[in-house]
């Protein structure tokens, strides 16, 4: 009836499938990247750095893009996974890997649900304080339950083993933390396309017509922050092999707001923002590591100019310009309707 | 293992032997803060590259310059391991020298004992490096006997009666303290005072000893910890004697941070006073300093790492045939006496001790000087 | 008194105005009509300075408004009455009234507060409760009650029948009538005839082009307006 | 009784400065409603000037304050002008993801001009502390509460007293609208952010004394003062001076009586106890939702 | 049917509703004007369990609703729309509607993530739900627009579509009308009317258009300061005394 339709599916599919040769085309590189630079471990390094910061951003952007709260303690949660995972493997050496995996996961899930429960109750600046609180808390109990953690010194990180294969060499980590990155991102871009995902985003545009609609915004909430939690201590753990130490050190308050940095700068409610996000950030510190000093001007920099020429961060390029071919047209064939709408 | 240099693959220079070696050149790497409240510490690269200049003003070792690359690793063990991969995978250098900090070398260790990456001189007294370790050099005296002097001198020397250990909760401030109990002020602990390296607010610590009436503080604290307590114990008008562990105490802040309230305060020491040189071989340094490091600070710190490079260089001395990393080490445990101007040095296949006398010095004017009939080395 | 000269206006690619002129004399009442998305709202907008013209000019009293910001054009005397209310939700009511009363000395506020609340009795009882709680139709009055705060000159009324009951659309127009006797020029935006009852002269847009005008008795009545209506 | 006593009457000092950064920290977020992350470094760059106004340009103490508080309100102003500004239309968290760059930043310029080696700033009054008998008050403590109070004191009558305050309240509501209302906008969220860092640079001028002078200085201390100004209710003035004393207070017991190693866990605890008990602060408004 | 009696409620002084009866019937709708503040939305409120009210009660179909917490409510066949439009707004028209329609959805978080044949055939249902709906209302080239960037009157419609596909029994619209151009209002005035029919929900109106409401509804409860001041048919209501002084006003 409506003359609509004329713009609209040629755009999405061309949309669609721009999307589809992205992720085959960050999938193949991945993939090959150490066939390339496999003789160079600090480059395998710094390439594994950016895929665990990428899980560590998209969990936290789950939060704070799809959930519409605030944290400013994600390293905190980090820090669980990642002592988790060592304590764990240094208790039981030859633990396989996804054992680990999921005991990191399991516990800093507790976590977060634990700093979801106060989210009934409070939510903007006073969430933001109870998130910093844990961001600054956990290195502090890491610091001093010694027993535990060894204290400022850390925990040295066992390699992770899958039967009778140590994963030790930087390729193997490699390798490790792209394939447990891939799955995460896999079902993290699925939940959100279901109806937990849209509960998730639902409360965080309306908690009163979400309650209407049949969402329990508490409970809601909680999930969100279990959710979050969950990937964010796969990221933790995967961030100790990395590292192959956790210590306290390695979870300061400023890393927490490195992530957050990250998330914006990438695109709030985006995944490939999220990696895009990470990658430059993290190019963006380590690539300065010969030049002391100059480190938080650069990723500072980098975070105000991108900011200040895309406010809507990286992942609003794209949007954008797709926006700025299509809507002309939309607009045209609504008022259409309207008149014929009106009409009979 | 001593799977020699496999791991990191290309440094793949005519004539090469170890990564990090070619015909005219060695090179080392460092991680120590340059920035951050500790940043001084980082000067101890200037020491290094002054006497690696010196070095190479003379023709280097065998033909071969010296080059140090040091990264800033803002004290943070975590930061400390990614600089020491970047160093040891992607600017393959063939040993470390003067890494600073106790939980960061531990934290470098990860990468350098896998990759038989050699370490001489790393700027700690820590307890678990006292146990041999083969690609291990210390230089530092232990921080057990560095807490040993300085409770001993508290006692012998300025004879207190209720003494104060203020002490960072952590295995530096505990090894001092350790030493500390093993000295002559065991029996006269007042109190322990621990605190938290977060921590801005000293006011409560200040109260508690004073109200154990000591009449003497040992700080064994980091610089900005021992600034901040000794502005609070001067809020509640309290003047004990100050007795600092050498990495406590950076001159040039405590000076000015707390200019009228603490003067004399003692310091635990294994470099001699510089200015004016109490030797021949701080002489030697000063006198590199202005010529090969001019306008950079002759400090302490860049005296740890004239020491820590002296060695090193001692080690690549004594290097016969070809150098890897193999006979480096080699090299080194033949170092026999090497005159320090902290003391001399002696190695063996199993003995990476290092230097072992601590004295004291004491702060006035803005610089340190010799205290009299205090502990000594010479 | 108040002259737009053939102006386009853009939301980035969306062109929301083409070559719109219209005029307003001093005391006049001006109604502009026009389907959802016509360019409505964007005239007033321009008019008050929030968004800027990419051709053509705004004269106010002779003046070119063109490089004043909405401070600027509300103290020569132009207030606008934005489309939605835009009340402060966590003020209260006293305390929204205060914001647009915000240029006006102590002294005078608390009578000015008075003389507005005339026209708006049911707003009196509320004045301690915050405005985010009012009802939709007592939060549109406050929006208008707070725009004479200002003691414009020229009042820019977006949709003010939006959510009001009948009788209190009436009485809202009513007073906006008595505003302009007493020498306000008003220009009403509505979607809503009845505003041709009080109006003195019509402009009707569709898509962004002004499609009929004319004294408001005969656009009423005239079936053009029914077809300009539907674009 | 008199440790309790004393451990009081030592964290007031702190207390004060936790005060007096968190009222810099909520005048700038009344009216652009932007959480001022980089608010601890700026303050921290104001402080480097007031060291190098005594220790390069050799001026007198007092008129290096004087230099450095307009320095102060510079620097303020031209965040707002250069960064801030140009952003008023995306959303807040943008904004402040902006301080957080601008943070680091700020940070890093400080530290490759001025180096991070701590540095001493002369205590304002200095000199013996009052008391005896174990009471002991330091005078520069006494100086920091009446400066505290007196700041707090002012503001809160421009903001209770003035439009001013209504008006910029109205800003930081809906800028749009505040405009249409006659409030001159731009020149509040300009005056807010200038006196903004200048009152945090006051407290950073005072602190520095006691914690020594570097760019990373204020960290720990921003910490805190924001905790200080979200505990009394983010947005109110008697909140952020009554949670900067309550969490300076808290401390201090909780360093005297407990440990100070789980010091800034302890507090954190009681913050989001107090927190669960009044979800809007001690001093804060709940929010007015309807449909 | 819905059965409202003896409803109070008050915000400290204001006592919004003071004492209300009324009752929907199945399957026709029903209309409660009144002045402004008269306390419509408030009764909506209510029903919605957004507000508890001091006294009264009210049941539907023989469900005691006050027994319920908000998010049970469309368990119980109520939807309802807001006044002020609650759209999910960064979301796109079509997600708003799904999200009407995933309380029908039984898998939770694990089956969502493995998107299991459960999950899938929720999805799909949901999608068949909110293409109706669309077409119902004449928005389905909305579908992927970002719900914020709609016109006031496009917002109101997918509000009112978001309830619909929640599939209620008692649909409760507050002032669907209002912001939605004069020349549309017709065409809403017969959408609302076909509700009972083709979706088998019974409708609770408010609207200030009095053509809009005296046009399709089977009868009309009026109320003024809280209370109920006349109640019937369009017709009777239009007439009477009381309403034409506290709301309709002299003509
Ligand atoms: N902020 C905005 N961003 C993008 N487009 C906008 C914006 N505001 C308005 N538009 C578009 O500009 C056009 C004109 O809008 P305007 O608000 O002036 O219409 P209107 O006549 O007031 O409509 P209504 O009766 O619905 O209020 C519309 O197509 C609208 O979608
Ligand atoms: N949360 C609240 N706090 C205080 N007062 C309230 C609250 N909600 C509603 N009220 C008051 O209750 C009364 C009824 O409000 P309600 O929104 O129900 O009116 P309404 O009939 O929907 O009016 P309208 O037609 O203008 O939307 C109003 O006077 C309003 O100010
Ligand atoms: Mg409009
Ligand atoms: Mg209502």
């Amino acid at each position: 009836m409506s003359p609509a339709s004329r713009t609209v599916p040629g755009g999405r599919a061309a949309a669609r499938i721009a999307q589809w040769a992205m992720v085959g085309a960050v999938v193949v590189i991945g993939v090959l990247f150490p066939q390339v630079y496999g003789q160079d471990f600090y480059a395998v390094t710094i390439a594994t750095e950016c895929i665990v910061y990428a899980l560590i951003t998209i969990s936290l952007n789950l939060l704070v893009g799809y959930g519409g709260q605030i944290s400013l303690g994600q390293a905190g949660l980090v820090a669980i996974g990642g002592y988790a995972g060592a304590y764990i493997l240094e208790k039981v050496p030859s633990l396989p890997f996804p054992v680990e995996l999921a005991f990191a996961a399991v516990l800093t899930t507790i976590a977060g649900l634990i700093l979801g429960l106060p989210t009934g109750r409070l939510r903007g600046h006073y969430l933001a304080v109870v998130t910093l609180g844990l961001g600054v808390a956990i290195p502090q109990i890491a610091l001093n339950l010694t027993s535990i953690t060894n204290g400022r010194t850390g925990l040295i990180v066992n390699p992770a083993s899958i039967g009778s294969l140590a994963l030790a060499s930087p390729v193997a980590i490699y390798y490790m933390c792209f394939v447990v990155t891939c799955l995460s991102v896999i079902a993290i871009h699925s939940l959100l396309k279901t109806r937990t995902g849209r509960a998730f985003m639902a409360v965080r545009d309306s908690e009163q017509a979400a309650a209407a609609m049949g969402i329990n915004v508490q409970r809601t909430k909680i999930t969100l922050f279990a959710v979050s939690a969950f990937f964010a201590g796969i990221g933790g753990d995967l961030f100790g092999h990395l590292q192959n130490l956790v210590a306290p050190g390695a979870f300061p308050f400023s890393l927490s707001l490195f992530f957050l940095a990250a998330v914006i700068v990438g695109g709030s409610a985006s995944l490939p923002g999220s990696v895009i996000g990470a990658i430059l950030l993290v190019l963006a510190d380590t690539q300065t590591t010969s030049l002391p000093g100059f480190e938080p001007v650069v990723v500072g920099g980098v975070v105000v100019l991108v900011l200040l020429i895309i406010p809507g961060g990286l992942a609003a390029v794209p949007a954008t310009l797709m926006r700025l071919r299509s809507r002309q047209g939309r607009r045209r064939a609504r008022t259409g309707s309207l008149a014929s709408g009106a009409g009979d | 293992g001593s799977g020699g240099s496999s791991g990191s693959g290309s440094g793949s220079n005519a004539g090469a032997t170890a990564p990090g070696v070619t015909a005219n050149s060695i090179t080392f790497g460092q991680t120590a803060p340059h920035t951050g409240p500790t940043g001084e510490y980082g000067q101890s690269a200037y020491g290094v590259t002054a006497y690696f200049d010196m070095v190479n003003a003379k023709g280097g070792v065998n033909g071969r310059k010296l080059k140090l690359i040091s990264l800033d690793d803002h004290y943070d063990p975590p930061t400390a391991l990614q600089d020491t991969k970047k160093l040891v995978y992607q600017d393959h250098v063939f040993a470390e020298v003067a890494v600073n900090g106790s939980a960061t070398t531990n934290a470098d260790l990860t990468v350098l004992v896998p990759q038989n990456v050699p370490l001489v001189g790393p700027q700690s007294g820590d307890q678990f490096l006292q146990p041999f370790k083969k690609s291990v050099y210390n230089v530092w005296p232990s921080y057990v006997v560095e807490g040993k002097t300085m409770g001993d001198f508290a006692i012998n020397n300025l004879h207190l009666t209720h003494v104060i250990a203020f002490y960072q909760n952590d295995p530096f401030g505990q090894a001092l303290l350790q030493g500390v109990e093993q000295s002559a002020a065991a029996s006269k602990l007042a109190a322990k005072i621990s605190y938290d390296p977060t921590q801005t607010d000293f006011s409560t610590d200040a109260l508690k000893a004073k109200n154990a009436n000591g009449d003497g503080v040992l700080f064994l604290s980091v610089p900005g910890s021992t600034n901040a307590m000794e502005n609070s114990m001067a809020s509640i008008n309290y003047k004990p004697k100050l007795i600092m562990s050498q990495v406590s105490a950076i001159p040039g802040s405590s000076f000015s941070a707390a200019p009228q309230e603490f003067p004399g305060a003692y310091v635990g020491a294994f470099v001699q006073p510089l200015n004016p040189p109490a030797n021949a071989e701080a002489k030697q340094f000063v006198d590199a300093m202005k010529k090969y490091q001019p306008g950079k600070p002759i400090s302490v710190f860049s005296g740890w790492g004239w020491i820590e490079a002296q060695t090193a260089v001692a080690g690549l001395k004594n290097v016969h045939g070809s150098l890897t990393r193999d006979s480096y080490e080699a090299g080194l445990n033949s170092i026999k006496n090497l005159k320090t101007m902290g003391g001399s040095v002696t190695y063996g296949p199993h003995d990476h001790i290092g230097l072992t006398c601590e004295f004291v010095v004491q702060a006035r004017n803005r610089k340190f000087v010799p205290v009299q009939g205090g502990p000594s080395c010479q | 008194m108040l002259t737009v000269d053939s102006i386009d206006c853009s939301y980035g690619p969306v062109q929301a105005l083409m070559g719109l002129s219209l005029e307003a004399t001093d005391g006049a009442f001006i109604a502009i009509l026009g389907a959802n998305g016509a360019g409505k709202s964007t005239t007033l907008k321009a008019i008050a300075g929030l968004v800027r013209p990419t051709r053509g000019r705004v004269l106010f009293r002779g003046r070119n408004l063109a490089r004043l910001g909405p401070e600027r054009r509300l103290s020569l005397g132009i207030a606008l009455c934005p489309e939605g209310r835009r009340v402060f939700p966590d003020f209260t009511v006293a305390e929204n009234l205060r914001v647009g009363g915000h240029r006006l000395n102590r002294r005078v506020l608390g009578d000015r507060v008075d003389q507005t609340l005339q026209l708006f009795p049911a707003l009196k009882d509320r004045m301690g409760q915050s405005a985010g709680s009012l009802s939709g139709g007592e939060q549109q009055m406050l929006a208008i009650a707070r725009a004479l705060m200002t003691e414009p000159s020229l009042l820019l009324l977006d949709e003010p029948s939006l959510g009001l009951a009948p009788m209190i659309t009436r009485q809202v127009f009513d007073a906006v009538d008595g505003i302009r006797k007493q020498g306000t020029t008003v220009v009403l935006v509505e979607q809503n005839r009845l505003a041709l009852r009080y109006a003195d002269y019509a402009y009707v847009l569709g898509n962004g082009r002004l499609r009929l005008e004319g004294p408001a008795g005969e656009v009423q009545d005239d079936e053009r307006l029914r077809s300009a209506y539907l674009g | 009784m008199q440790t309790f006593a004393q451990y009081l009457l030592g964290s007031v000092g702190f207390g004060g400065i936790y005060a007096l950064a968190a009222l810099g920290l909520v005048l700038i977020f009344k009216t652009s409603g932007v959480v001022n992350f980089a608010f601890g470094a700026l303050a921290s760059l104001s402080t480097m000037i007031l060291w190098a106004g005594i220790h390069r340009l050799h001026v007198s103490v007092g008129i290096a304050w004087v230099i450095a508080v307009v320095a102060a309100l510079i620097i303020g102003g031209l965040c707002e002008v250069l960064l801030l500004e140009r952003l008023r239309r995306a959303p807040i968290t943008i904004q402040i993801v902006l301080t957080l760059g601008l943070l680091l930043l700020i940070e890093g310029i400080s530290g490759l001009v001025w180096g991070y080696t701590p540095k001493g700033i002369p205590l304002v009054i200095g000199g013996k502390s009052i008391g005896g008998n174990g009471f002991f008050i330091a005078r520069d403590d006494i100086f920091i509460v009446a400066l505290t109070l007196v700041v707090a004191l002012v503001m809160t009558v421009v903001f209770q007293r003035s439009r001013i305050g209504l008006g910029m309240r109205a800003v930081a509501a809906d800028r749009e609208t505040a405009a249409l209302m006659g409030v001159p906008v731009r020149r509040y969220v300009l005056a807010s952010w200038s006196i903004g860092v200048m009152i945090t640079s006051l407290s950073a001028f005072l602190v520095a004394p006691k914690v020594s002078l570097s760019p990373t200085m204020m960290e720990d201390i921003a910490v805190f003062a924001f905790a200080a100004a979200v505990l009394g209710g983010f947005g109110s003035l008697v909140g952020a001076v009554v949670g900067g004393f309550v969490v300076g207070i808290a401390a201090n017991l909780i360093a005297g009586y407990l440990s100070t190693n789980y010091q800034l866990t302890l507090v954190f605890v009681l913050i989001v106890v107090v927190l669960y008990l009044r979800p809007n602060g001690l001093f804060g408004r709940a929010a007015v939702a309807r449909q | 049917m819905l059965e409202v009696r003896g409803l109070k409620l008050a915000f400290g002084g204001v006592q919004a509703i003071d004492g209300l009866d009324f009752t929907v019937p199945d399957g026709t709708v029903t209309a409660l004007i009144g002045a402004n503040g008269a306390g419509k939305t408030s009764v909506l409120n209510v029903l919605s369990r957004f507000y508890q009210p001091q006294a009264g009660t009210v049941v539907y179909n023989g469900t005691d609703l006050l027994r319920l917490r908000a998010h049970k409510l469309v368990h119980a066949g109520v939807g309802r729309s807001f006044q002020n439009v609650a759209l999910f707004q960064e979301l796109p028209v079509l997600d708003n509607l799904l999200v009407g329609a995933d309380h029908l959805g039984r898998t939770g978080l694990l089956r969502n993530t493995l998107r299991t044949p459960g999950a899938r055939r929720h999805e799909r249902r949901a999608r068949e739900r909110a293409e109706r709906v669309m077409e119902f209302l004449e928005i389905t080239d909305l579908r992927h627009r970002r719900a914020g960037d709609l016109s006031f009157g496009d917002r109101k419609l997918v509000d009112m579509g978001r309830a619909l596909t929640s599939g209620p029994s008692l649909l409760l619209l507050d002032e669907p009308a209002s912001g939605m151009a004069e020349s549309q209002r017709d065409w809403l005035g017969q959408v609302i009317r076909r509700i009972p029919d083709e979706f088998g929900a019974s409708v609770l109106l408010i609207d200030h258009d009095m053509g809009l409401v005296l046009g399709v509804s089977a009868s009309v409860v009026v109320m003024d300061f809280g209370r109920k001041i006349a109640e019937g048919d369009p017709d009777a209501v239009r007439r009477d005394e009381r309403v034409i002084a506290a709301y309709l006003g002299e003509d």
